[in-house]
């Protein structure tokens, strides 16, 4: 099913020459099966680990006190919680981009990408579903008033309200990822199963792979519904930001009010995710030898990816200026001024610096071919988008319609707890998936090497 | 061998999955249901009090009139418990001397209220207003039951927002004339459809919008 | 795109017309910095190891905690029942009772509601002339001084508790040694009182010991000299103040503001018609500190107090020349001096407390010659029995105590030992009496350093009497028995009388009215309202406690007899007044104080919240927003912005003031509009000895006492004032910035322009058909429609209403960190926008906008909601239900008034046992992690909807009225059903002057401004 | 080719076992030509000429697919028109009770997440999984099918089976190895 596109110039390789099924298999589930594991990443996963505390500490702390431990406020109700959470949703949605939207685009290419930025995906998506909950004053109710059941007060959720949408995409979004991502792994699970030495590890994957056999009837059905699952999960992660965007766009704050903000919103996600996912690829191909399985090939057509989207969110904050003037609604006007020239004019030249200069640099293809050049732009690139979900939540709020009630924002010591604390679950997360499982789909892999080439006539 | 496990395997793990949901299932039901129960609603559950007073005995063999006691149930949100003296209008005359209504004594001689402890306790974001039910033709019956019954007051209803909803969805399956509201027998006319729509309209009660608002019971 | 054109649209935004308030300051480093103090905080509670102990504590508990939090069951709840139920209680029914409230010896009249025997709420007494339903901020939170937990608890000598039997025969052997020498080491010492029961007392002890002394002082009292007046502003067309804030500052106010506004209301509205006798009157304000009486008044000319009277001899003299240099003060004063020519008789000239006897003269004079006295004007004896030179009163006491002559001194209310002038260090001589007493409801600076002291009865715990300001006696009756066994003054005084010997303050008050009903009291003759002698003297006290006051004891009506009353007491003080009582004629302008050329003056003002101080521990005036400012819990010294460039000073720098050897700190607020060349501070904070609310958080707010600045002989202001910077201090605000920003939440017109083209108000913003918009409209015609109408022209921003929404709704009070974050709770505020450019005085307006929940038909809140807590009842309520919300805060974000408030932390007082009957119980207490706003007082709503629907009959017009509005003392707030085209409020909401709040969103705001109308002089503008 | 195992009489089948996928298919599709129809490939990726070659196909799935989505949608639709006006009908912001547009997010979420979830659900019902046993793996290299080797499987329940004659055949197929399956 899967072929490389006629190149037109000499690319990179998607995968190096002189692999067979046999080192595929052995190179990736290698990782998983040995008992030893490079000291960086116990370092990484310890410290990840302590962060995870920090992040329970601080959640604790609001339970106890409430919101009010942050630096929200009255008239900026939303502050990091709310942040954190589209940022995280955002990069969240490469991985699905990649896995769904690149197969049926057939590029081969992602092939080797697909299964961590998938687990980046489920994770992110972890991270910010922590956040809505949490956000609330009393998470304890809104834990499960947010959904519909049958209850003795007569009382359902109010289904026009942008965050119960976001309720049902986000658990939808999780578990369309969760139930693709397993589905990719089943067959991977039975080469562990069948590649361990061990009783209980080989126990344990079984079980996992479902007595998985390579037998060409399951196949068939396997390929039917991955590709069903992935026409499925394309407008569902376009449908999810574009909810994630509602709950500004739904509001009538000067700044939030715009009905660009889907697309806007969505090509931002794709723009923060591949800059996470080069985030996540360099240091791990780097580590774990991988350079022949993601090549110079992928991370030069991520590099182009951010580009493009970078453009593309460039124009949403060019329109957003422009509209701001030829809306000739003074609120409108005055909240694009405020965001420039306001107290928090820094927040926003410095985003502009980190979404819109910076990805200027991947026109080179000099920037796009060096793994540290590239690592550099998305580093900026994460930054720049965390820094534009506050400009949109906190530069809207803290001045809207009536004078007397402007106010200023400012997180607290708990708010960045809590915001890194999540980065250290991701991190712990990830890197125990990295541990278990196969970061690369093994069985793709193979389709990839020479001796899968098959006569056209035999093959597809 | 590549054969990890036993053939009885098969069977288990489909039998172990099925099994899982059900479960979930089961725990789920278990949660709903509790809130529901009379654990939480206090419904037909009895209390200990200071004295055991019997309403059985007072409305129903002596039929006493529920507004004997409870005074204020016409003009105010709260029906009143009676101060001792109304208790001591009768019972400085008769028992006298029976024990078990020693702790009435003792509060009406040293002057200290006895302590009772509530049976229908709304909680304190409610707003239930006695007055405007018993005018509107809404019978004690039909929330406290027949408590001409009750040797010990109990809770006859949920008193759950769901229970109130009933009545000020359909008022008219529930209200009576005002003349019947603190009868304890009273039957609604059976085979009289409308009986309650007239009433409605004649006792100009709220329409179902307004009954059902937020703010008529949450302020 | 070009960033150019982008600033030049900036500066437009800013141009000449508005100017960058000090809200801008939120853009400077410093404030910013300022701001940020999360961080040192959450650190703070991190490092200390109590707090952090109980985090781990909690820390293992929380999950749990969250986890049940939802389906707990209730806990079980007792019922007690009375023993025998009082005849006209019925539990679940609030009682009213009529009482008054003095203030500053003076009443305030009240009705005062009560549940089971508790009271909970404060409203203006209706009938009462001196209050005609409105009342004021200190009426209005002296409930919570009711049940403050830090009152003194018990008779306390050297701080030991005693017993009042101990009190009583120490005084009495006191008296034993004090008879045979007259009593001439006897002194009393208390504040202005204008009870005639105390007053026949203290005649009565000084008949006993002639030479016993009784003395006077009140820190906020009138200048010496200065003539008791009362104004008729019904009758006034143009009123001209020299230093006067007639609008505020005590129950006189009240009145006055009803009748100033109703007049500004009646002739706003007036039809074409009648606008002939509906003129509205034109107010010139001549004042030296900015209040909010300028604020209303349609000219306003900032002067140091200093030149008040030059001005005053300038305008009597019919024109700015002469003395008078200032070119914009002589155009204002001649032009005002025209006016009042043109309107003799109904033209009216009002001399400041704080300005000097010779100004009063001068007015005085000027409302004679214009023949404005006994029309606009009522010149005569004070209401009060002791009125008189307060500062020689006290000079004197001090005296006499410094050279030891003092054996006993019964201080009876009061705190002179914190408000004393600093040079007559009354604290020192404190220390030579050989006995002191004191008699105060705290245990206070003063309570700290006497030997006996003597919890004071709060008024609603009173028998009592006072005199309002108009001399109408009024009597006080408690609502509830001393929480604290406290006396009230009658009781006190009592013990020094042999034939009151173990009366009680009932008993006191009855037997001194029944003894003037009866006749036997010189000077009272009483008749009930239709003017018939009263049947009895039972039916005489039966009324008097149904209503709480006596008709026809009004100065207006006899103030003969009034007089004669009032001297009941010859006191020295009145005596060495009377002197130099209003009769003496002004002298010529040498005689008047020269105005101060060169150096700052001082100015001296009570601070507009706490009072003198005694009102520190009030946490609801103490995060009550002061005028203009908008800062809370913090005092601040006013500047005009040219001083502070001047100065190199901003916002938030703490200053030392230094003034005649004295020194006292205060943080520097820049006041648009505050005369140049002086700085107006408030006394009243740095209090040392007071309760968990009023004491001052850290050492430098223990220094913001500028008592110790004051001194005897220029009490309200001087000059030699030195200032200088010594750092930074947090000032918490509810408003940071006041400009309109070319919105117009205000919209401003003069009465000519209005009566002119009355669109005029319409074209300051589009108001959208409502025809546009896709969603049918829902229909309201079958129930009520609750609408509020806001007078804009008749506010005078005097706060009442957000204190007595505070009080009706059971609305905490959060601290000065969390204001300054952003979240005080009260759900009607009062906006505050200026006009004109900071550095010219003169050119500053000021507008203010109380601002509750609009209840809009298209409520935003509403739509996004997950959880469905806030949705629209039939009547067109936006109704908020504490027990649905989770807490987004999503409704709040997009509220475009943001009129919403959140419970971020648990901010309810749920420790405080004594809180508890405060509470108005038929409003849910909301709890942490939930959102609240204005219900339009949907408790009220339910109350009158449910007695109409059990009388089958329709709500009635004026049945229902919220707290704001019922407090309201302009009557500017109006509620009622909009579905009823005679209610008052469908009325005002036809008027073309009526405009929504941000109409332009289409939100449909229930609530409604009436735009503000002024009446400028045409020769000025 | 001497790892024939003895086995007790009755067998599961026979498997074959290759080097690459060519050969595999080929087999496969010989095998079928020959009639056999009890027959089954076993690959380590997915091989569309094999599930060819041995006449598989289920297009089932697609429908599944569509009705769960179909449910989904109808749930999302009658829920929130349910709630809001038959179950408690509020007055929202002014907003008509049956606010359809605004329902249109929560609709589609559920058609989504019903879909994928019939699909997965579907596809391992189809395939009769869970199934950790399965005779093919008591052959010891038939570990190497979920790695680099490509197996070929003829039951013994088929009608044209014959242990010797089979075997036979698929040696004929250069299978470089054939085992016979313990059931």
């Amino acid at each position: 099913m899967i072929n490389p596109k006629p190149a037109t110039y000499e690319p990179a390789p998607l995968i190096e020459p002189g692999h067979t099924f046999g080192s595929i298999t052995d190179k990736i589930g290698g990782v998983v099966l040995t008992t030893k594991q490079p000291l960086s990443w116990i370092i990484v996963v310890s410290i990840g680990f302590m962060i995870m505390g920090m992040l329970g500490m601080a959640v604790t702390w609001l339970l106890l006190k409430g919101t009010g431990i942050w630096g929200v406020n009255i008239p900026v109700g939303w502050g990091f919680a709310i942040i954190n959470f589209v940022w995280w949703i955002g990069i969240g949605h490469a991985g699905t981009l990649i896995s769904a939207i690149l197969l049926l685009l057939k590029q081969g290419w992602r092939t080797s990408i697909n299964r961590f930025a998938e687990g980046m995906t489920i994770f992110a998506v972890m991270c910010a579903g922590l956040f809505p909950l949490i956000h609330t004053g009393r998470p304890w109710l809104a834990a499960y008033w947010l959904f519909p059941y049958p209850n003795s007060m007569s009382i359902w959720p109010q289904f026009r309200s942008p965050l119960i949408w976001d309720v049902f995409a986000v658990s939808t979004y999780f578990t369309v990822s969760l139930l693709f991502w397993y589905v990719g792994l089943i067959p991977d699970l039975a080469t562990l199963r069948d590649k361990a030495k061990l009783k209980p590890v080989k126990v344990a994957y079984g079980m996992l792979a479902l007595g998985w056999r390579g037998s060409a009837r399951h196949w068939q059905r396997y390929e039917h519904i991955y590709l069903l699952l992935a026409g499925l999960s394309t407008p569902l992660v376009l449908s999810v930001h574009t909810v994630v965007s509602f709950d500004f766009s739904i509001g009538i704050i000067p700044g939030w009010h715009a009905t660009i903000f889907p697309p806007y919103f969505v090509a931002g996600a794709i723009y923060a995710g591949f800059a996470m996912v080069l985030t996540l690829a360099i240091p791990l191909r780097k580590v774990y030898g991988m350079e022949d399985f993601i090549t110079m090939r992928h991370l030069e057509n991520m590099g182009k990816v951010t580009l493009l989207t970078g453009m593309i969110v460039g124009y949403g904050y060019i329109s957003e200026a422009f509209f701001g003037w030829y809306s000739a609604n003074k609120y409108e006007g005055f909240m694009i001024l405020n965001r420039m020239f306001g107290p928090y004019w820094y927040m926003y030249w410095t985003l502009i610096f980190c979404n819109i200069i910076t990805p200027q640099a991947l026109w080179f293809r000099k920037v796009r071919t060096t793994p540290m050049g590239l690592f550099a732009v998305a580093m900026i690139v994460n930054v720049g988008m965390w820094l534009e979900r506050f400009v949109i939540v906190v530069t809207s709020l803290h001045r809207d319609f009536l004078p007397s009630s402007w106010g200023m924002y400012y997180g607290t010591v708990w708010d960045w707890m809590t915001f890194i604390g999540t980065i250290g679950m991701f991190v712990t997360f990830f890197f125990l998936f990295v541990r278990f499982l196969p970061m690369i789909s093994i069985f793709e892999m193979r389709t990839m090497a020479p001796a899968a080439k098959m006569k056209e006539s035999e093959g597809h | 061998m590549s054969q990890v496990f036993h053939r009885s395997t098969n069977i288990w793990s489909k039998v172990s999955i099925v099994l899982g949901l059900a479960f979930v299932t089961f725990l789920a039901w278990i949660v709903v249901s509790l809130s529901w129960s009379g654990y939480v609603t206090g419904q037909s559950v009895t209390v200990d009090q200071p004295v055991q007073f019997s309403h059985a005995h007072h409305v129903g063999s002596m039929g006493i009139d529920c507004r004997y006691c409870h005074t204020t149930v016409e003009e105010s949100p709260f029906a009143n418990i009676p101060p001792t003296k109304t208790c001591m209008n009768c019972h400085s005359q008769i028992w006298t001397s029976a024990p078990i209504l020693e702790p009435v004594r003792a509060s009406f001689r040293d002057n200290t209220p006895l302590r009772w402890t509530r049976v229908h306790d709304l909680p304190d974001f409610v707003y239930f207003n006695h007055s405007i039910h018993v005018a509107k033709g809404v019978g004690c019956v039909t929330c406290h039951g027949r408590v001409d019954r009750m040797p010990l007051m109990l809770q006859e209803n949920s008193l759950q927002m769901s229970w109130c909803l009933n009545c000020h969805r359909n008022p008219d399956q529930y209200i009576r004339p005002r003349d019947q509201v603190f009868s304890m027998t009273y039957e609604r006319p059976a085979n009289d459809p409308d009986f309650g729509k007239r009433l409605v309209t004649e006792y100009k009660i709220a329409d179902v919008k307004q009954l059902t608002s937020c703010s008529t019971c949450h302020r | 795109m070009d960033s150019s054109a982008i600033r030049s649209r900036l500066a437009g935004a800013e141009g000449r017309l508005f100017w960058r308030s000090l809200g801008e300051l939120s853009d400077t480093p410093q404030f910013r910095e300022y701001l940020h103090r999360e961080f040192p905080e959450q650190a703070s509670q991190w490092n200390n190891p109590k707090g952090r102990r109980e985090f781990l504590k909690l820390m293992s508990a929380s999950l749990a905690l969250a986890g049940v939090g939802a389906c707990v069951k209730q806990p079980e709840e007792r019922i007690v029942p009375y023993v025998r139920q009082p005849e006209e209680m019925v539990p679940g029914r609030p009682l009213f009772f009529a009482t008054a409230i003095p203030f500053g010896g003076v009443a305030a009249p009240v009705l005062v509601e009560s549940h089971e025997g508790h009271p909970t709420k404060v409203e203006g007494n209706p009938q009462h002339p001196a209050a005609l339903g409105g009342s004021d901020i200190f009426a209005q939170a002296s409930i919570l001084t009711l049940y403050d937990p830090d009152r003194l608890q018990s008779i306390r000598f050297r701080s030991e508790v005693r017993g009042w039997g101990d009190f009583f025969s120490a005084m009495k052997g006191q008296l034993g040694a004090q008879r045979p020498r007259q009593g001439a080491g006897l002194r009393f010492l208390t504040e202005r009182l204008t009870s005639a029961s105390a007053a026949e007392q203290i005649a009565t002890i000084k008949q006993a010991y002639p030479q016993a002394k009784w003395h006077v002082w009140d820190p906020t009292a009138k200048a010496a000299g200065a003539p008791s007046a009362t104004y008729d502003f019904t009758k006034a067309d143009v009123v001209v103040t020299l230093d006067a804030d007639f609008l505020t500052g005590g129950p006189a106010a009240i009145r006055y503001t009803r009748d100033f506004a109703g007049r500004r209301r009646a002739a706003a509205d007036a039809e074409a018609a009648e606008a002939a006798e509906h003129v509205m009157n034109r107010l010139y304000a001549i004042e030296s500190t900015p209040t909010l009486t300028g604020a209303k008044a349609d000219h306003r000319l900032p002067l140091r107090a200093s030149e008040i009277a030059a001005a005053a001899q300038a305008l009597s003299g019919g024109n700015g020349s002469g003395t008078f240099s200032n070119s914009a003060a002589q155009a204002f004063i001649a032009a005002a001096a025209k006016d009042l020519q043109a309107h003799r008789g109904r033209s009216l000239v009002v001399a400041g407390d704080y300005q000097p006897a010779a100004v009063h003269a001068i007015a005085r004079q000027m409302n004679e010659a214009l023949g404005n006295v006994g029309v606009t004007v009522t010149y005569g004896p004070s209401v009060d029995i002791n009125a008189g030179d307060h500062a020689a009163s006290l000079r004197e006491l001090t005296q006499a105590m410094h050279s030891g002559q003092v054996d006993l001194l019964v201080i009876l209310g009061g705190n002179p030992v914190f408000t004393a002038p600093a040079d007559l260090h009354f604290d020192v001589a404190l220390t030579k009496v050989a006995l002191s007493v004191s008699l105060s409801m705290f245990p206070d600076e003063t309570a700290f350093v006497t030997h006996w002291n003597v919890p004071e009865a709060h008024p609603l715990e009173s028998w009592g009497d006072a005199r309002a300001f108009d001399g109408t006696v009024t009597v006080m009756q408690p609502l509830i028995a001393p929480l604290y066994d406290g006396k009230t003054l009658q009781e006190v005084l009592a013990v020094f009388i042999d034939a009151q010997t173990g009366k009680n303050a009932h008993d006191l008050v009855k037997e001194f009215w029944t003894r003037a009903y009866a006749g036997t009291v010189p000077g009272w003759t009483f008749t009930d309202p239709t003017g018939q002698p009263f049947k009895s003297a039972d039916s005489f006290w039966r009324h008097v406690l149904h209503d709480g006051w006596i008709t026809g004891t009004a100065a207006a009506e006899n103030g003969g007899r009034r007089a004669e009353g009032g001297n009941v007491a010859t006191s020295d003080a009145v005596a060495s007044t009377s002197a130099q009582a209003p009769a003496i004629a002004p002298g010529p302008s040498s005689a008047l104080p020269p105005p101060s050329s060169s150096g700052l003056e001082i100015i001296f003002r009570p601070d507009p919240m706490i009072w003198d101080g005694r009102f520190a521990n009030n946490g609801w005036l103490q995060e009550l927003p002061k005028p203009f400012t908008k800062i809370t819990w913090d005092p601040t010294a006013w500047m005009s912005a040219n001083l502070a460039k001047e100065k190199g000073l901003i916002d938030g720098d703490l200053v030392e003031l230094r003034y005649r050897g004295n020194t006292a700190k205060l943080p520097v607020a820049v006041v648009p509009g505050h005369p140049e060349q002086s700085v107006t501070v408030f006394y009243g904070y740095g209090r040392q000895v007071t309760g968990r609310v009023g004491s001052s958080a850290d050492a430098t707010a223990r220094e913001f006492d500028v008592y110790k600045l004051r001194t005897s002989d220029a009490l309200h202001f001087g000059t030699g004032l030195e200032i200088a910077k010594v750092g930074r201090y947090l000032l918490a605000r509810t408003q940071e910035h006041h400009l309109m920003e070319d919105r117009h939440p205000v919209r401003i017109a003069t009465v000519e322009e209005y009566r002119k083209d009355p669109e005029v108000i319409a074209r300051f913003g589009e108001r959208p058909p409502r025809t546009l918009t896709m969603i049918p409209d829902w229909d309201y015609s079958q129930h009520y429609k609750w609408g509020l109408s806001i007078d804009l022209t008749s506010c005078t921003g005097c706060n009442t209403c957000t204190i007595a929404c505070q009080s009706e709704n059971n609305i905490p009070v959060v601290g000065k960190e969390q204001v300054d974050n952003g979240r005080e709770m009260h759900w009607i505020r009062v906006d505050h926008y200026y006009e004109g450019t900071p550095e010219d005085a003169n050119s500053i307006k000021t507008h203010h906008q109380p601002v509750p929940c609009m209840q809009c038909e298209k409520a935003p809140c509403e739509l996004v909601c997950p959880v469905g807590a806030t949705t629209h009842s039939a009547e067109g309520l936006n109704d908020m239900v504490y027990n649905r919300c989770v807490g987004t805060r999503y409704c709040s974000n997009n509220c475009p008034y943001k009129v919403r408030r959140f419970n971020f932390l648990l901010f309810q007082d749920w420790e405080t046992p004594s809180l508890e009957p405060l509470r108005n119980p038929d409003v849910t207490v909301r709890s942490r992690g939930v959102m609240e706003k204005c219900t339009y007082c949907v408790q009220r709503i339910n109350l009158a909807r449910i007695d109409a629907k059990r009388e089958d009959r329709e709500i009635r017009d004026g049945e229902i009225v919220p707290a704001c509005a019922s407090a309201c003392p302009a009557d500017a707030i109006v509620f009622g059903n909009l579905n009823d085209p005679n209610a008052r409020v469908s009325k005002l909401a036809a008027r073309e002057r009526t405009y929504g709040l941000l109409e332009e969103l289409n939100t449909r705001p229930r609530t409604t401004y009436m735009a503000e109308l002024r009446n400028p002089n045409p020769e000025l503008s | 080719m001497s790892t024939t195992q003895a086995v007790p009489a009755g067998i599961y089948g026979l498997l074959a076992e290759f080097e690459d996928p060519r050969t595999l298919v080929q087999a496969a599709k010989r095998t079928y030509a020959a009639g056999y129809r009890r027959i089954d490939t076993f690959s380590p990726y997915p091989i569309e000429a094999a599930w060819e070659a041995i006449g598989h196909h289920d297009s089932r799935l697609s429908f599944i697919v569509l009705a769960g989505g179909l449910v989904g949608l109808a749930t999302g639709a009658a829920l929130q028109w349910w709630v809001h006006t038959i179950a408690y009908p509020l007055n929202i912001a002014g907003k008509p009770l049956n606010s359809w547009p605004m329902f249109v997010p929560v609709c589609f979420e559920l058609t989504i997440l019903f879909a994928a979830l019939s699909a997965v659900i579907g596809m391992i019902v189809l395939n009769g999984l869970p199934q950790p046993y399965h005779p093919a793996f008591n052959v010891d290299r038939f570990e190497r099918a979920s790695r680099d080797r490509f197996f070929l499987l003829v039951e013994s329940e088929d009608p044209k089976f014959d242990r010797a004659h089979t075997a036979e055949f698929l040696r004929g197929l250069n299978a470089s190895e054939v085992s016979e399956v313990e059931p």
